[in-house]
């Protein structure tokens, strides 16, 4: 069964399509690249997955379940995480308590328990603090666990933003134009930590990207979007050398290089 | 844990002084005005440091808390003077139907936020006294007098730490992280999979029921309540006691509640004066300190700030 | 309990009386009368060398706090009032919902209180230290009624009143139930919120019931507002109101506009009574205008405790209470106060007729 | 004399250093290329120079010092700051954006008119779209906006934050060969980059700036064979 | 029906004036965000300098109207220089803490300095009625309903056509690059205030002549009404801000007038908070979708 099934979903605003006729299906531990020109329509992809709007039209289906139109939440709950083009963190929070965040529907104590603090609300705050601790090691940001999310430079802080979303446990994450903003090298590591990533937390990964040689390097199968509708889909290579690809989205010269 | 001991030890001088003010202000050490006056205080510490939930940590803009603390008053003066019930009785329904109203409230402003919300919580506010004014059964705007006079200070004093200890668990645990979420960034805490509605609406409900027992303690200690004493003048007040000492911090909340009451009483002699001073002080504090005197920093034992959360980098 | 420490105040050379008054906030202007009254009752009195008791000549001095109109503020008031500055008597609020607050506070401290103003029965009701100086709102909503039905012949009456103030609300509601049950009708029935400055929806309503009387038991700054728009919309029907007329503002605001109205009050200020004749005159020569009813009242309250505790001969607040119980014919500016088992005067009221741009006095109803 | 003569700057965000002593000159006609990783301090240098953040040190354009003045005074002068991230006004239209540049002159009609014109040339696509309210526009059409308002301020020096940010690779490139357009055309350039390979390309000198101090400078082609340039910045 | 139309024109008067006070509110707040609580005692001092123009210079109506506008623009632009512009980059609570000092400060100095007692203030215009087959129409109404339109459209125009119009949109947006547009962002706030200040003034001019009792704490209930106003047609819009302010208008006199009128505040209440449910961000407001 494939983990998520999209299909043939279409997001409208007003009179303008942004997706239109959407067709996606994503098999367990697949990493797929979504490009295409700016305004293709690619975050919206996204937001229609994580419930941020509602589809127009369309089914989607995450391990066998419908979750078109359910509020973001539950989709969360459900497996499904994701990072934001322009990042989003918690700036005036702590790193560790970003994470702490991620973890909220699972911790252990009620309403009640909070106001009356037993030992076993302490016990579970230590337990959620050893544990995001433990998940801040793995990103090698431990060491920045008390300063402010925004204080971090933009690396870290893209860094962060995706260790909190794997805090929610998913099965399918959703990044954002990770490498936005970052240079040549700083895209290389990023590359090999998307990679680390998905075989570490055993996930499935869909990616936006602008950086040709990301993409390129990390995705195994590639969807091109242009006025909200799907122009190519292949292996890297194919795509790199498809015409209508290189007129709408990459240019001359990249194709060449 | 250290912290934990911390907090004991800081409950425990709370309690020794509260019976020991309430002792002295009994063997008529404290004159009754003084003892009024801390009472106002306390009361007033309550108001601030419940809005403060909403308005503070959560980052809402709500600006009518005077609504539910009339909703207290109200439930329990019919409580303790149509039906002789005791006030302790009449205190806990004050504080369950001014919850009750929050929900009730909640439920359509949180359709909104921002300015449009606060219009809202005003809006209820009003109807509130507006109703209230219309009910001839407690006085309609002639108001309610002969509450008895059940508030002493061992009252106020238990209420308000009973208040700070629950937000103060509640603010440092999951609910306050989550609050603190919702007010950074919305959409990503709904992403991180937090019932965002719900929780504000949590919120609120808890800061209307500290509203209601303060307006229950109000009232049996005015020993009169008249429906013009909730309107958006008395809101407002909250508001002022609220970000003069800062969002965020119910240190911060103490704080600001004391020094507005305390102002405002040792000016006093000024006559007319009084208010022409008193929002110069006001307006010369927030352009010395824009976040309020703690605004998201807590008094901590050892009289040191903690400093919560660093100047922002600017948006780019 | 400390109904003895009384003597203490001021150290024996001055009395010191305090003042709960509304000097800011939403009836400000009360307030000021309220402390122009009590200003020149004390120097008139200390002129005069101060009050003799037993035998002592000691000066008076008011304390005098604003209480804004506000129920908790007026409770710090008095509060501080008794405890901070110690004083013998107090005297105030002026509203009852501020007064309503405080009074309970005085009894309990067993400081004997009096209020000028405050006109709900509520306010004296069971506290055997506090007085007042005005009647009360169903004596002065029956003599509406009545000046309306038997006077004027009316039968057909309007109302037109501030829903959110209970002085209002109280002269409305007994108005009506008055006029009633003399036989008149009540064709409408309408309110308005304190600070509103439009009336013409409601007018405009009351127009089409046609009343030869329209009843505004309202205050004087809203008064003429209300006459006017009412004379624009084309009413011609007789206007009546109440004691809260009673300002020379009234004139100056409502001008032609209140020609041919009618209220009933605690005083005539142009009446040839020489009590009045003083008391107008000389307040006008020390504030440039003439007293309005809460000028006299307040007045009239600082002498009831002059004389009563002259009449104690002693600083004591429970002999200063009693005497104050037992004052009878107090010759005041607003008429003729006894006391009887209550702190409400027993008094009668009179019935104005603006004429020329004057009060004119019209009738005494008596209870 | 350089245009723009920027000596010992130093910026601070509380305890945080923004750049530490950075010197930096620009002639009159050049592109200058300043690249560096996130965080190395090239917005804020930038900022600085447009005064939109206290600093220490000395800033002179044309000869007048800029520290003293405020940001719409150094406008006025003809520095054109296209910020990081565009800065567009959303509510407003195409147009509207336009000729809010225009204040500094607004007397000058037949000018105005002239540089719209010149601006529609160069991006046909603006004028296409000259009512549309600016946030509904695309990201690149958002750039090229950003860049046709700073043309119409007609400043002689244009400050660029990242104008290849976030832009698929085909406008990336138009965007680039609009900036040789308007260099070409008699406007210095002060240009901030990641993309130090189109930057280096286009421009006549490159400084490279490492967290908040100049590592190295020099004319680009020497600062694009730099071998530590090419292994950070260039991909290679 | 004549009643119907009478009670029309009632609304008309008091929905002008709403309206031309929820004006300058609206434009405070699209230009800074903030809740000017000030705006209402703004208003008051417009009031005043009025009646002091007008009992002590004499001056004739339009002299009046221009120089209590100009006069009362000062002063709002004085407030805004004092105890708003050290704070542009405070959070946006403390400016409107600073905005309730700012109330207060001004009615009680009013109130301490020229007394609580309320004023009179001189008919500045002839004061005709018409009776036109039944319903009575005043010369201060129909000048209140010309002005507050007038006024209105000059505004209008000068938002959405001018530079400095398109510079007080757009610094909502981004005051940091305004300046970069070679603007100056305090000279377009001073004149945000100047303006909005002004509207104030002749909206007490003519509530002056309309309700001619005038007293320190006059703003404080139209203030809020005018807030009100503002966010119930979309805060920050010009044309929201007219709008609302005619619907409040009209809903407070059609309250009064077909519906017991005790519950009038509450009812009217209701009614706003119903339309706010459905259009959480006012009448003509645009649903924010953040775009994430
Ligand atoms: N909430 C919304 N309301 C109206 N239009 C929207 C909304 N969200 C997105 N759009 C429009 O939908 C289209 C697709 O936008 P989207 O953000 O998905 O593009 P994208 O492919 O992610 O582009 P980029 O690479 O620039 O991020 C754009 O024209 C955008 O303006
Ligand atoms: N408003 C601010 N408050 C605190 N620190 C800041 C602020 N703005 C920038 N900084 C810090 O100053 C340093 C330089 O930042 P700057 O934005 O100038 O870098 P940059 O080279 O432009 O990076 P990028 O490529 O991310 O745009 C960084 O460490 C940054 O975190
Ligand atoms: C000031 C007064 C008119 C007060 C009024 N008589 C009352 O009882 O409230
Ligand atoms: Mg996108
Ligand atoms: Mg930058």
């Amino acid at each position: 069964m494939p983990l998520l099934e999209m299909d043939r979903v279409t997001m409208a605003f007003g009179g303008l399509r942004a997706v239109e006729d959407f067709t996606l299906r994503l098999e367990p531990g697949e990493l797929v690249g979504l490009i295409g020109p700016n305004g293709a329509g690619k975050t919206t992809v996204f937001n229609v997955i994580t419930g941020v709007y509602r589809p127009t039209a369309g089914r989607i289906r995450f391990q066998g379940q419908d979750i078109a139109g359910r509020p973001p939440a539950d989709i969360t709950r459900l497996g499904i995480a994701r990072t934001f083009q322009n990042i989003r963190l918690f700036a005036d929070m702590t790193v560790l308590e970003n994470i702490l965040v991620a973890y909220n529907f699972r911790v252990a104590y009620g309403f009640w328990r909070a106001i009356f603090r037993g030992p076993s609300f302490h016990a579970e705050e230590r337990r959620l603090r050893d544990e995001a601790m433990e998940l801040l090691r793995l990103v090698h940001l431990h060491d920045k666990a008390g300063y402010p999310a925004g204080s971090l430079p933009y690396g870290e802080q893209r860094r962060l933003e995706i260790a909190r979303a794997l805090a929610t446990r998913p099965r399918l994450l959703l990044l954002d134009e990770p490498a936005a903003g970052m240079n040549p090298a700083e895209g290389q590591e990023l590359m090999e930590f998307i990679r680390w990533v998905r075989s570490r937390f055993d996930l499935t990964i869909l990616l936006i990207e602008h950086h040709m040689p990301i993409v390129m390097g990390v995705c195994e199968r590639v969807l091109v979007l242009d006025f909200g509708r799907v122009i190519a889909e292949g292996k890297p290579a194919e795509i790199q050398n498809n015409p209508r690809v290189i007129e709408a989205y990459l240019g001359e010269e990249e194709a060449a290089g | 844990m250290a912290a934990r001991w911390q907090s004991l030890f800081l409950w425990t001088l709370a309690t020794a002084l509260a019976v020991a003010l309430h002792l002295l202000g009994r063997a008529g050490v404290l004159s009754g005005y003084t003892v009024q006056v801390l009472s106002l205080i306390c009361i007033n510490i309550i108001l601030t440091a419940s809005l403060n939930l909403v308005n503070g940590y959560l980052g809402e803009f709500a600006i009518g808390h005077a609504g539910f603390m009339a909703v207290g008053a109200y439930v329990a003066g019919v409580m303790t003077v149509k039906l002789d019930l005791p006030f302790w009785l009449a205190f806990v329904a004050a504080g369950l139907a001014a919850a009750l109203a929050a929900w009730l409230v909640g439920i359509p402003a949180f359709t909104t936020f921002g300015d449009y919300l606060a219009i809202i919580t005003l809006g209820f506010n009003m109807i509130i006294v507006n109703v209230i004014t219309n009910i001839d059964a407690v006085g309609g705007p002639r108001g309610m007098a002969g509450l008895p006079k059940a508030t002493n200070l061992l009252w106020v004093y238990g209420t308000v730490a009973a208040t700070l200890i629950v937000l103060g668990n509640l603010v440092r645990s999951n609910y306050g992280r989550l609050w603190t979420a919702i007010r950074q960034n919305e959409i990503a805490a709904t992403l991180m999979g937090a019932r965002v509605k719900q929780l504000k609406l949590t919120a609120f409900v808890v800061a209307g029921l500290f509203a209601g027992l303060a307006g229950a303690l109000w009232g049996h200690l005015i020993q009169y309540i008249n429906p013009s004493s909730f309107t958006y003048i008395k809101s407002t007040e909250i508001l002022v006691m609220l970000y003069l000492g800062g969002m965020g911090s119910l240190s911060g909340s103490v704080v600001g509640a004391t020094l507005m009451t305390v102002l405002l009483e040792s000016l006093r002699g000024l006559g007319v004066w009084r208010l022409v001073i008193s929002p110069l002080i006001l307006i010369v504090i927030m352009l010395r300190m824009p976040r309020g005197i703690l605004g998201f920093r807590e008094l901590s034992l050892g009289g040191l700030f903690r400093p919560r959360g660093v100047s922002r980098r600017a948006a780019a | 309990g400390c109904g003895k420490t009384g003597g203490g105040a001021g150290g024996g050379e001055v009395i010191k009386i305090g003042v709960s008054a509304p000097l800011t906030g939403n009836i400000a202007a009360i307030g000021q009368s309220t402390k122009n009254a009590v200003l020149m009752a004390e120097a008139e009195i200390n002129e005069k060398g101060g009050i003799d008791i037993g035998g002592k000549k000691m000066k008076v001095q008011f304390v005098i706090e604003d209480d804004e109109n506000k129920p908790e503020s007026t409770a710090n008031v008095f509060q501080k009032l008794i405890n901070q500055d110690k004083v013998i008597a107090i005297i105030g609020s002026q509203s009852s919902s501020a007064t309503n607050a405080g009074a309970p506070i005085a009894n309990d401290a067993k400081v004997p209180a009096i209020t000028p103003w405050a006109t709900n029965p509520n306010v004296t009701k069971g506290k055997k230290y506090v007085f007042r100086a005005a009647f009360i709102d169903p004596f002065q909503g029956y003599v509406n009624a009545k000046f309306a039905y038997e006077n004027l012949k009316a039968r057909k009456a309007a109302v037109l009143y501030d829903v959110a103030q209970d002085y209002n609300k109280g002269l409305a509601e007994v108005f009506r139930d008055e006029f009633k049950k003399m036989g008149g009708e009540i064709t409408a029935f309408e309110t308005y919120t304190t600070g509103d400055k439009d009336f013409s929806a409601q007018l405009t309503k009351i127009k089409g019931t046609n009343p030869d009387v329209i009843f505004l038991p309202n205050y004087y700054s809203e008064v003429p507002l209300q006459i006017q728009q009412a004379r624009k919309l084309g009413i011609n029907a007789i206007f009546l109101g109440g004691d809260a007329w009673d300002s020379p503002k009234l004139l100056e605001i409502g001008g032609k506009d209140m020609e041919g109205t009618y209220f009933s009050n605690h005083y005539v200020a142009t009446a040839d009574v020489p009590k009045v004749k003083e008391f107008v005159t000389k307040y006008k020569q020390k504030y440039n205008e003439v007293p309005d009813a809460a000028a006299a009242l307040t007045y009239d309250a600082a002498y009831i405790i002059f004389q009563a505790l002259e009449r104690a001969g002693s600083l004591d607040r429970d002999k200063l209470r009693d005497a104050m119980a037992a004052t009878k014919g107090f010759e005041g500016v607003t008429g003729t106060i006894s006391y009887g088992d209550t702190g409400d005067p027993v008094k009668p009221a009179v019935v104005l007729k603006i004429e020329n741009g004057e009060f004119k006095y019209e009738t005494t109803v008596n209870p | 004399m350089a245009l723009l003569e920027v000596d010992d700057l130093t910026v601070t965000y509380g305890a945080i250093r923004g750049v530490s002593g950075i010197s930096l000159t620009v002639e009159e006609g050049e592109v200058v290329a300043l690249i560096g990783a996130n965080g190395a301090g090239k917005t804020t240098t930038l900022r600085a120079i447009s005064r939109l953040v206290p600093s220490r040190g000395s800033i002179r354009f044309a000869g007048r010092d800029l520290t003293r003045l405020r940001p719409h005074e150094v406008t006025a002068l003809g520095v054109v700051h296209v910020p990081e991230g565009r800065g567009i006004f959303p509510r407003l239209t195409v147009m509207e954006n336009l000729e809010l540049a225009t204040w500094t002159r607004r007397r000058d009609r037949e000018g105005i008119r002239r540089d719209l014109r010149r601006v529609f040339d160069l991006f046909p696509r603006l004028e296409e779209r000259r009512d549309q309210v600016a946030n509904t526009l695309s990201g690149g059409e958002q750039q090229m906006l950003a860049l046709g308002r700073a043309l119409m301020t007609r400043g002689r020096l244009m400050l660029l934050d990242e104008p290849s940010m976030g832009l698929a690779p085909v406008l990336v490139k138009e965007i680039f060969s609009v900036i040789q357009e308007i260099s070409a055309s008699g406007t210095t350039i002060l240009l901030v980059e990641q993309n130090a390979h189109f930057a280096l390309k286009i421009a006549r000198r490159g400084y490279v700036l490492e967290t908040g101090s100049i590592v190295l400078s020099g004319p680009a082609g020497a600062v694009a064979a730099n071998p530590r340039v090419k292994a950070a910045y260039l991909g290679a | 029906m004549l009643i119907f139309i009478q009670q029309l024109m009632n609304a008309l008067q008091l929905g002008g004036i709403y309206a031309l006070i929820a004006l300058g509110y609206t434009m405070v707040y699209g230009v800074l965000q903030l809740i000017n609580f000030a705006h209402g005692d703004i208003f008051m001092v417009g009031a005043f300098i009025g009646l002091f123009l007008a009992t002590y210079l004499k001056l004739p109506f339009v002299a009046v109207l221009l120089l209590t506008m100009a006069l009362t623009a000062v002063v709002g632009v004085a407030v805004e220089r004092v105890a708003y512009r050290p704070l542009r980059t405070a959070p946006r609570m403390s400016l409107i803490i600073t905005a309730l000092g700012v109330s207060l400060f001004l009615e009680n100095f009013t109130r301490a300095t020229v007394g609580a007692a309320p004023r009179d203030f001189p008919a500045l215009v002839a004061g005709a009625t018409w009776d036109l087959g039944g319903v009575t129409v005043g010369s201060v109404q129909v000048l209140i309903i010309g002005i507050s339109v007038g006024l209105m459209l000059i505004l209008r125009y000068v938002v959405r056509r001018t530079l400095l119009g398109k510079a007080m949109r757009a610094i909502a947006d981004n005051r940091e690059v305004i300046g970069l547009m070679g603007i100056n962002p305090d000279a377009v706030i001073a004149a945000t205030f100047a303006i909005g200040s002004g509207l104030a003034a002749a909206g007490g001019i003519l509530v002056a002549q309309a309700y001619p009792v005038i007293e320190p704490y006059m703003g404080i209930v139209v203030g809020w009404k005018a807030f009100i106003a503002a966010v119930l047609g979309g805060i920050g819009l010009i044309d929201g801000a007219m709008l609302g302010g005619f619907i409040l208008g009209f809903t407070e006199i059609f309250v009064a007038a077909y519906l017991p009128s005790t519950f009038r505040d509450g009812i009217a209440f209701a009614i706003l908070i119903i339309v706010l449910l459905f259009r959480p961000t006012g009448l003509l407001g645009r649903p924010v979708s953040t775009k994430v």
